[in-house]
């Protein structure tokens, strides 16, 4: 449908999160939406069941400034650093508020998501054998399989409310090219009831960059496009910048501490704008090592 | 020509892949070894990351399991849903290698929690691959730095299976594969006891002696009655791997991967 | 591994299919094995459980020549043309032999690859609602999802003894590259026990001609690397040559008669001596339309 | 202007695809119908074919379901799997747009077999992906040529599912979507009746009287009291589907495609 997809990221977080929904912001290390993850803070989106297969540092941020209740996940980490200590600090000294918990393994995530975009109530998979996972996780259940008698491991189809990805880039109708490391942004957006996909650039047309086989999210299956330059960091996007290593690594003695975080956040985030607010603000202190200059000035 | 603990355990992880053979890497020392594996003895070495590449070549060692040196030289790059349905499940992979917080005399691995479930002492990150891994490659290698800590009597969450509670008890749960055939220390080689399953010290690293290795166990620790020595990293090993840590020290900014 | 994967097509089906195995020849359209089915024949494999999304020429020649027993399909026909006459001669009067079948739809043929693939025992789907094929058919019963009670077809994984398919290129190692219409293509190699792939070209290296995100089969998941240009012919390849639209239309007038059939194979299959042979037989009476000149002569 | 049976079938179908709507569209005439939407008043309508061909813009028809052509102008080619799970089976679809070989009183269709099924009269092609696309789409229209032995009382085998026995039979088979909600043929157009979804003749096109679609129908086939008849095609229609068979013709060497 020829319909605007186009809009900016805080209409497009305004319009489509509401306190109380879940939420899937995905990125499998790589086009990690962490513009869309400061705006949902920015807008005091509260109450949100959050759920991602890596759990770090957009979820950290979120978790810390008190907008979520839940998470569903497989894996919460600084990936290559340790811990992320918002959600630990949640989930073990229920700080700022409880955090409930649904954990899965990451082949099961993933397995979720497909059954989720695929119309299907459950996924099953060979998966939990010998995990004490199943006993803390009534989602996790067992079938037979009716043609051999094998036992099983199944769960329910993820359907966020929302999904939210980044991706490299969207043409004027919102047609969207994923390229490098895919991870689970196909299924994720095509599991959601609603979409939002920020991108590095908007192009006139997807087709003079797509080759036949590359992955496209056509525009009609989304609810929004926004471009956000920049908007994976510290994540990656291939092609346009690499992964910063460096803030992962800072971030680890941002978090560690409650004030300290909530000076942080209340400094880069909540006192600036937009994601190019934010840039500008935490480049002043030599935190970003990978975005072109002109994202940072 | 001296060596730290951490590139002994390296090195002779590094060793036990064959060329040719298909890995499944954990990120952090496994990637670290496999990839040593790779330019060193295994040039054809095939390694599959849980982010969906599949014969990744990397220059450098990934900070993440999913940088994007490791999709550049990729054979191909598949959706994360495919590598672990197709993939791993699929019955693909030679050797699954994982590191971990702790293990237990019967191999089996925990990076969820210490202390109960539900009101932990300490959150780990959670189960990622590992449960899944542990259960469908042929075989499960397991590298991490030997202390009481880390291996404890009993575990207080089992994320990933090794022998279960030992003696046939894996081959009871339907898991697929021989499960954890090595358990490569900085102080030596592990291995199940063929029958009760228990990880036995099959090898030392030079310079360490027995009890020393017991001391940095939670179990009176078996030893076998063949207990080898490991031979020391040569000149060529070190350098390569002293090479690769550098070369990802300058691409990374200072920040080193694979440890 | 760095074991040779690349062999004579004559060599490869000699040794990895026998008789009695449960074959699968795939491409949906595109990409359609035809030298290699015509080699099947030629060897004169015997007692073959054919596996086909949509058995066409390919597979109206081997049960015409009385290489089949048994037939796994879901759409058997002539496609754009209509009938496929031999298909329909061994089903509605045993000629030349019994023909036992086993009838799915598209979309769980493709499950049931995946599955295959997947080392998954069963496929789930929702399918066959209202339909009189799970009366006639064992294979497709019926479970409930454990969480919504919800009821799901399923299906056995297709796991065949041998996959067949063609593509546009592989390397010296063997990695082989397939691109525009994929279709069950990567999943029927990896759901096979053993696999052969015939392509268009050998090339140096197959990094340089995929992108990160191509479909790539690794050489080390193959049995065979084939070197067969044009042999997807009166299929296409696409990048090389299109499909042979005439030819199909010509093939309802050659196989609609038992004795014309069995005279025109005996001609131009049974007595050439390999796929190139075939195309300089029928290119001589003017029935190749769409090959590169220098495969007719 | 003069026209064909089969060109006032194609345009009256083509009519029916509003822009923008997401069409999953079965080999000829279908094919047909829909690019002509596509060609004349729903530039965005989005095609789907089940080669895994996403928003195909054909120049000219496809003789087969997976035609280069279909790749070519493509938003986006993804596997066979993946076309029936994420996007049919996901629930993407519009309008499924199939042919037929035969229907009946409540719209269910055969292409199966003719005749017993162990032992048939007329052994017809299969199911390919019609059961699927009939039980997943928003809805369904039918198109395919009437006669007496294509429309028949009662269906030898059912492939796939419109409203089986009427009335609620459907919305208690466990179906999704509404079914059927047009038969567009060569001499008028059929729906179902909101209570027994009997198919019930709503319109016929210009010069066809009643009593021949009665005479082609193998049931006692009811009139709708709000019969109509279609509009003749436009010249525009017209020249747009001549111009798209001639190019096809050209293209496939004398091949019509699409009908």
């Amino acid at each position: 449908m020829a319909t605007q997809k186009l809009s900016t990221l805080q209409e497009a977080v305004q319009t489509l999160i509401h306190d109380g929904d879940s939420v899937a912001l995905e990125g499998f290390t790589h086009l990690i939406p962490s513009a869309a993850g400061h705006e949902i803070i920015r807008q005091k989106k509260r109450d949100l069941t959050l759920i991602r297969m890596t759990p770090d540092l957009i979820y950290d941020m979120i978790i810390g400034m008190g907008g979520a209740s839940r998470l569903v996940f497989s894996w919460g980490g600084n990936p290559g650093v340790g811990s992320i200590h918002r959600f630990r600090d949640a989930i073990e000294r229920c700080w700022p508020q409880p955090l409930a918990i649904e954990e899965h393994s990451h082949a099961d995530m993933a397995a979720r998501y497909q059954a989720g975009a695929s119309g299907l109530p459950f996924a099953v998979m060979r998966g939990y054998v010998g995990s004490d996972l199943p006993r803390h996780n009534p989602n996790i259940r067992f079938i037979e399989c009716p043609f051999t008698g094998e036992r099983l491991a199944c769960t329910p189809a993820i359907n966020p409310d929302v999904a939210v990805i980044h991706a490299q880039k969207a043409d004027r109708k919102g047609n969207v090219l994923i390229s490098g490391i895919v991870g689970v942004q196909k299924e994720v957006v095509l599991a959601a009831r609603r979409s939002i996909v920020t991108v590095e650039e908007i192009v006139d047309d997807i087709q003079d960059h797509a080759q036949m086989n590359s992955v496209v999210l056509p525009g009609w299956v989304l609810s929004a496009v926004c471009h956000v330059p920049g908007g994976a960091h510290p994540s990656y996007a291939h092609g346009y910048y690499k992964r910063d290593n460096a803030f992962y690594k800072a971030w680890d003695a941002i978090a560690r501490d409650r004030d300290t975080f909530l000076a942080w956040m209340d400094k880069h985030v909540m006192g600036t704008a937009d994601f190019a607010g934010f840039c500008r603000s935490v480049a002043a202190e030599g935190l970003i090592g990978t975005l072109p200059e002109e994202l940072c000035r | 020509m001296s060596y730290t603990p951490t590139e002994l355990m390296t090195i002779n992880a590094a060793r036990k892949l064959s060329d040719g053979q298909v890995c499944f890497v954990g990120i952090g020392l496994p990637s670290a070894a496999a990839n040593l594996a790779r330019l060193t003895h295994a040039p054809e070495v095939v390694l599959i990351y849980e982010s969906g590449t599949i014969g990744a070549r990397p220059d450098v060692l990934p900070l993440s399991i999913g940088d994007g040196e490791l999709a550049e030289f990729a054979d191909t790059v598949v959706s994360v849903p495919e590598i672990f349905r197709y993939w791993l499940q699929g019955g693909r992979v030679d050797v699954g290698f994982l590191g971990a917080a702790q293990i237990d005399r019967f191999a089996n691995i925990n990076t969820t929690v210490i202390g109960p479930y539900a009101s932990p002492r300490t959150r780990l990150p959670g189960a990622g691959g590992a449960p899944e891994i542990a259960s469908s490659a042929r075989e499960v290698w397991i590298t991490l730095r030997q202390t009481k800590r880390s291996f404890v009597d009993r575990l207080d969450f089992i994320t990933s299976a090794g022998f279960l509670d030992g003696g046939d008890a894996r081959e009871r749960s339907g898991a697929r594969g021989a499960g954890p055939t090595a358990v490569i220390t900085d102080l030596g080689v592990l291995a199940p006891d063929p029958v009760t399953k228990e990880l036995v010290l099959t090898a030392v690293h030079p310079g360490i002696d027995v009890e020393q290795v017991r001391a940095a166990t939670g179990w009176d620790l078996k030893v076998s009655s063949d207990l080898v020595v490991t031979s020391p990293p040569t000149e060529a090993e070190l350098a390569c791997l002293r090479d690769l840590h550098a070369r990802t020290l300058r691409a990374h900014g200072g920040e080193a991967g694979g440890d």
